[in-house]
């Protein structure tokens, strides 16, 4: 099959749709902005009621969370300057979130803590529990710290390879995990579970539940089939593999139509921020 | 694998209104589908509801252990998914404290923490003051490690959680003293937006003891295809996406009302957009479909 | 050169070896003494008292599992070694990986492979890195740009890693340009946010979707599908298969992702892995065909041998 | 020999201790130590994060690069959120040990750091998150045409779980009692059929599928045939 995205007009609309859109746009964005103003002045009921939780910062906060998210939303329409401002501002300040989680998180208490536990308690973590065995801990430490220091030693002018080490570490320690809880929860798990009796009694013939438990192993044997890759899909193997497909298809479809709802929720959240935090209109 | 359904190669010319419905700049869908969800929040409107068999097991696990009995609620979201798997964390705290369960916290997400924690401020303190911290309820907070934490609490709890997550050991808080592992639950609840979640709880704490406690779960929508295989066997019950909430909320109403309803009818008021915005998805299906056949019967294209 | 070859393939086979014995013994070891505690312990007290011994004997069934496919991969690979002809079916979505790169070379953009969003502990990010190695030798010796954005700082020098070697196997070490593969942020929707923005305004002609992949999958296909790139994806994330398989025009399910590295490198070896997992799943097949069996008989006769068989199948198997 | 013959031995060395490792009593947790190591590994590692993210900033501020000024923002929001982290400043004492300034809390949004988390970060993931309820829906007026068998079971299904989702499903086809024959059409029922049943077996081989793929996968790593990960500088 030939890949066949060739629309790509559809990115750029008819002129007299532009002129339509912007002024829809500015026209109600503007009311909003009113609206909110209004809002933060103090009219809104959750400023009157609650003086001290609609301080300056909050207030502050929620427009910039407003404009934030109206930015993001923006690139629906196009790719704008607002839109790039809000890449630009999430780009730095989750790569840095990140990076302060990860050092208050994992380098402090589990790589210093270990190393000078004395020092990281009188500065930093004063309530951490005393190790019964110290010289353990610290050289179990050691072993992270002499990794980390390979892989960024590919910073340095010479020897760059030897980050490879840490890497190859890293790659054989999870194939090692994977390879086990794959074939423990995975494989045999699922194959346990796909074991049942194919004719059900219920007191009597259950017929429904006869057709379901056809249908479960059925489903899974024609799947495995599909993935079977020693053999071309053709005669016996082609039409099982076929039947493979469309057990296929309706799992995604219903995994499409699952998930539509989490989808929804999330933006109506965003709406609802707007409307209720942002203008106090609902 | 070849998909078939992405070429859309609908018709050259596109003449005729239908036809050129096809090729609908996709913008226009973003617009009503913006007003499908904006106008049902401005406007509240709500629907009723009718409980799923996979809901109903979710109340059914939970009204089937002894009253009184130890819970573990895990608390594997944060706020990303707070919409989706809120109303299930407060319906099933409203659930478990009105049975009297002794309820631990946890949380495998960082930010699972504060959603346990708001969970306590909101449901369990103002509708059941009875419950004690350290003697009714436990929150254990945070721990790195993913389903390693799982592992470990299988086998020593102590030892993965030596403090609480204010630092008082455990071995001070009644309820968690005499806790050496896993079983020392009836049921374990994780609510879960992803891994770690449900899933490793299944793999790791009731894959080595199948029969010590139940595992029910909450998930959202994404991420229910993959904890599917597990139910109804090693999972009893699941709470699916706000849908799964909103029935929930109605059993757990049913059969302990709360003096605030609004404290857990958050997933049914969310179901308003719901409604609108999949009948819109319907529609644009329905549509797509028609502007193809229009398309073909002009003789535009395959 | 040929003892180059040789030596590595003994490295190789000693590795083998070592990792086969590894596995063997304490799985003969853990086989021999579960069979005891099995019959001295009651079913609940196992776990307890395997926890006493220095094998965990009440993973013994899994130990035997393991052996079982593992010894299948590496019966294929020997099956490979031994020089019989493989035959393998050709995935179309691998077919179409030369043909995205050659269409976006003659259209003078650029190619777009992304990693998923998980750490190197994820070992669908592994197999999209020995995808991406695979994707870059095929882009240097067309000599097209390669873009690789990722979501964390290790995958980054992985990836490096990978296309420099790439490059020096296409015979076009001159070529690598290692300011092309980028760190972005760790975080999920910041990524997104990053790449799919990079998307529009480069509007790259062949978009890689190889690895671990989120909520942000769709985000990625449909602005892929909005600029007319042409998407391959790939990914062992069950819950985005749908998102891809609906918005991208080929994409590798599951285990297809998995094998598509071995498929691309064209060795022997590897081909032979392929094999070895086709094995994996025709025991797969057998076992659920006995199981259920087992399982109908014993139905009629729940007090039976045979309802007792079945039933201790699924519980040794876990389900 | 260090650039190639020692990365395949430690892999291969690590993937077989870890998997030995799942059988031995005594090493039940290596895998969480190893996981902390990671965790710290991953942290040390941010170095070449940032520093690759400072570099092509810098360069395209520095060589005027189109769009140089949204380097710049990236840049500012960095580090300001960076120190402010990392400084912990603004940070709310610990009521235990006021005096210590690390032991303070950063992420409560009544320091800077916990209020561009709540304010900033938050608003801008959620919403991009948000923005997947739109594509969903331009996705599926696309991709959902009946081309043939598979994309009519593809779209019905989702048709089907669409309405199913929601009252709309009870509103249509509601009326046909629970206990009659026909109650299998029910909307409620389909759906419980569709994802119990046929979703269930798909997930199921598809899980079992992977199994192998990540079994394969990890043992081509680990007998060392796989060394695409290799540089060879």
């Amino acid at each position: 099959m030939n890949a066949s995205n060739t629309d790509s007009n559809r990115n750029s609309p008819a002129p007299r749709y532009t002129l339509l859109w912007i002024s829809l746009v500015v026209l109600s964005g503007s009311l909003l902005v009113l609206r909110a103003a209004m809002a933060a002045q103090g009219d809104g009921g959750a400023a009157a009621a609650d003086p001290a939780a609609q301080s300056l910062w909050t207030t502050v906060g929620i427009w910039t969370a407003a404009i934030l998210t109206i930015g993001v939303f923006s690139f629906l329409y196009r790719d704008n300057p607002l839109y790039k401002v809000c890449e630009s501002v999430l780009i730095g300040v989750s790569a840095a979130y990140w990076m302060v989680n990860g050092f208050w998180t994992s380098l402090v208490p589990q790589l210093f803590g270990k190393l000078m536990p004395g020092l990281v308690r009188e500065y930093a973590l004063p309530s951490m529990p005393v190790s019964t065995t110290p010289g353990l801990d610290f050289a179990l430490a050691c072993v992270p710290l002499i990794l980390g220091i390979m892989l960024v030693w590919r910073l340095a002018p010479k020897g760059g390879w030897i980050s490879v080490w840490p890497i190859a570490m890293i790659i054989g320690v999870t194939a090692g995990l994977k390879l086990v809880s794959s074939i423990e929860s995975d494989f045999m798990a699922q194959l346990g579970a796909t074991m049942r009796p194919l004719v059900v009694m219920n007191g009597g013939f259950d017929f429904w539940g006869t057709m379901a438990a056809l249908v479960g192993v059925v489903g899974v044997l024609t799947v495995l089939t599909y993935f079977f890759f020693s053999v071309e899909h053709k005669g016996a193997v082609g039409k099982t593999a076929r039947v493979g497909v469309w057990f296929l298809m309706i799992t995604f479809g219903s995994a499409f139509g699952l998930t539509v709802m989490g989808r929804i929720t999330l933006l109506a959240q965003r709406f609802e921020f707007l409307f209720k935090d942002w203008l106090h209109i609902s | 694998m070849t998909t078939h359904m992405t070429t859309q190669r609908d018709n050259a010319g596109g003449s005729s209104f239908l036809a050129r419905l096809g090729n609908l700049d996709r913008r226009w869908i973003f617009l009503a589908m913006g007003l499908s969800i904006a106008v049902p929040i401005l406007l509240k409107l709500r629907f009723p509801e009718y409980p799923s068999p996979m809901s109903r097991a979710t109340f059914d696990a939970v009204e089937s252990i002894p009253e009184g009995a130890p819970v573990l609620l895990s608390f594997d979201y944060d706020p990303a998914s707070a919409a989706e798997l809120q109303p299930m964390a407060s319906a099933l705290v409203h659930h478990c404290a009105s049975r009297h369960q002794k309820i631990v916290f946890m949380a495998l997400w960082p930010l699972g923490k504060q959603q346990a924690d708001k969970t306590i401020e909101t449901v369990l303190k103002p509708f059941h003051p009875e419950y004690k911290e350290g003697v009714d309820y436990v929150q254990l907070g945070y721990q790195s490690g993913n389903e390693g934490v799982i592992k470990l609490m299988a086998t020593n709890i102590p030892a993965q959680y030596p403090t609480d997550a204010s630092g008082a050991a455990l071995k001070d808080l009644p309820l968690v003293a005499g806790m050496r592992d896993l079983s020392s639950f009836k049921l374990i609840a994780s609510i879960s937006a992803g891994y770690p979640g449900a899933k490793e709880w299944v793999q790791y704490a009731n894959g080595p003891m199948p029969d010590a406690f139940k595992v029910v779960g909450g998930s959202t929508g994404v991420q229910v295809s993959q904890l599917l295989p597990y139910y109804p066997h090693q999972m009893e019950g699941m709470l699916v996406a706000v849908k799964g909430a909103a029935e929930y909320e109605m059993l757990v109403e049913g059969k302990y009302p709360i003096a605030q309803p609004e404290v857990i009818g958050q997933g049914r008021v969310r179901m308003g957009p719901q409604l609108v915005a999949h009948l819109l998805m319907i529609g644009l299906i329905v549509l797509g479909n028609i502007a193809m056949v229009a398309g073909r019967s002009r003789g535009g294209a395959r | 050169m040929m003892r180059e070859i040789r030596e590595r393939s003994r490295s190789t086979m000693l590795f083998a070896a070592t990792a086969a014995a590894a596995i063997a013994i304490p799985c003969c070891i853990a086989l021999a003494e579960g069979e005891a505690a099995v019959e001295a312990a009651a079913p609940s007290a196992t776990a307890a008292a395997a926890t006493d011994s220095v094998f965990r004997t009440d993973r013994g069934p899994l130990a035997i599992a393991i052996v079982i496919v593992c010894g299948a991969v590496i019966g294929g690979i020997m099956l490979a070694r031994s020089g019989r002809p493989l035959k393998i079916r050709r995935l179309a979505a691998l077919d179409a990986v030369d043909e995205a790169i050659g269409r976006a070379t003659e259209m003078g953009r650029s190619v777009l492979f992304v990693p998923g969003i998980q750490d190197m502990t994820d070992i669908q990010t592994v197999a999209g890195i020995t995808i991406l190695g695979r994707v870059a030798k095929t882009a240097a010796e067309y000599d097209a740009k390669l873009e690789v954005p990722t979501c964390r700082s290790i995958v980054m020098a992985a990836a490096r890693d990978a296309v420099q070697a790439a490059h020096f196997e296409a015979g076009r070490p001159e070529t690598y340009n290692e300011g092309n593969i980028n760190y972005l942020t760790d975080e999920q929707f910041g990524y997104v946010a990053a790449v799919t923005g990079s998307m529009v305004r480069d509007k790259p002609a062949a978009c890689f979707y190889m690895g671990a992949f989120y909520a942000e999958s769709l985000l990625f296909a449909e602005n892929g599908n909005s600029i007319g790139a042409i998407q391959i994806a790939g990914t062992a994330e069950p819950s985005q298969l749908p998102f891809f398989v609906a918005a991208c025009d080929y994409t590798l399910i599951g285990e297809e992702f998995f094998a598509a590295s071995a498929y691309l490198s064209g060795e022997r070896d590897q081909l032979g892995s392929i094999k070895g997992q086709d094995f994996g799943k025709l025991l797969a097949v057998g076992a659920i065909l006995i199981g259920c069996l087992l399982a109908t008989v014993g139905a009629f006769a729940p007090e039976g041998a045979v309802a007792h068989a079945a039933e201790t199948i699924k519980t040794t198997f876990g389900g | 020999m260090l650039q190639r013959t020692i990365p395949i031995a430690i892999l291969c060395l690590s993937g077989v201790i870890m998997i030995v490792a799942y059988f031995v009593s005594f090493a039940v947790s290596w895998s969480e130590t190893v996981n902390v190591w990671f965790n710290i590994l991953s942290a040390v590692a941010f170095v070449l994060g940032a520093g690759n993210l400072l570099a092509v900033n810098l360069e395209k501020i520095s060589s005027r690069r189109p769009g140089w000024a949204y380097a710049a923002i990236t840049l500012v929001s960095f580090f300001f959120m960076l120190v402010v982290g990392l400084l912990k400043l603004g940070a709310v004492p610990d009521p235990k040990n006021p005096l210590v300034h690390f032991a303070g809390d950063y992420e409560t949004s009544a320091s800077p750091y916990g209020w561009m988390y709540e304010y900033v970060f938050s608003p801008l993931t959620s919403t991009m998150f948000g923005l997947l309820a739109f594509y969903v829906a331009s996705a599926a007026f696309r991709a959902f045409r009946a081309k043939n068998v598979e994309s009519i079971l593809l779209l019905g299904t989702a048709f089907i779980i669409l309405i199913a989702q929601t009252a709309a499903g009870i509103f249509l086809t509601g009326w046909i009692p629970q206990d009659s024959v026909f109650a299998v059409l029910r909307f409620d029922s389909l759906k419980v059929g569709i994802t119990e049943h046929i979703q269930t077996a798909g997930m199921r081989a598809i899980t079992i599928g992977i199994a192998l793929g990540v079994a394969a996968t990890s043992l081509r790593l680990i007998l060392g045939i796989d060394k695409s990960y290799l540089s060879k500088n």
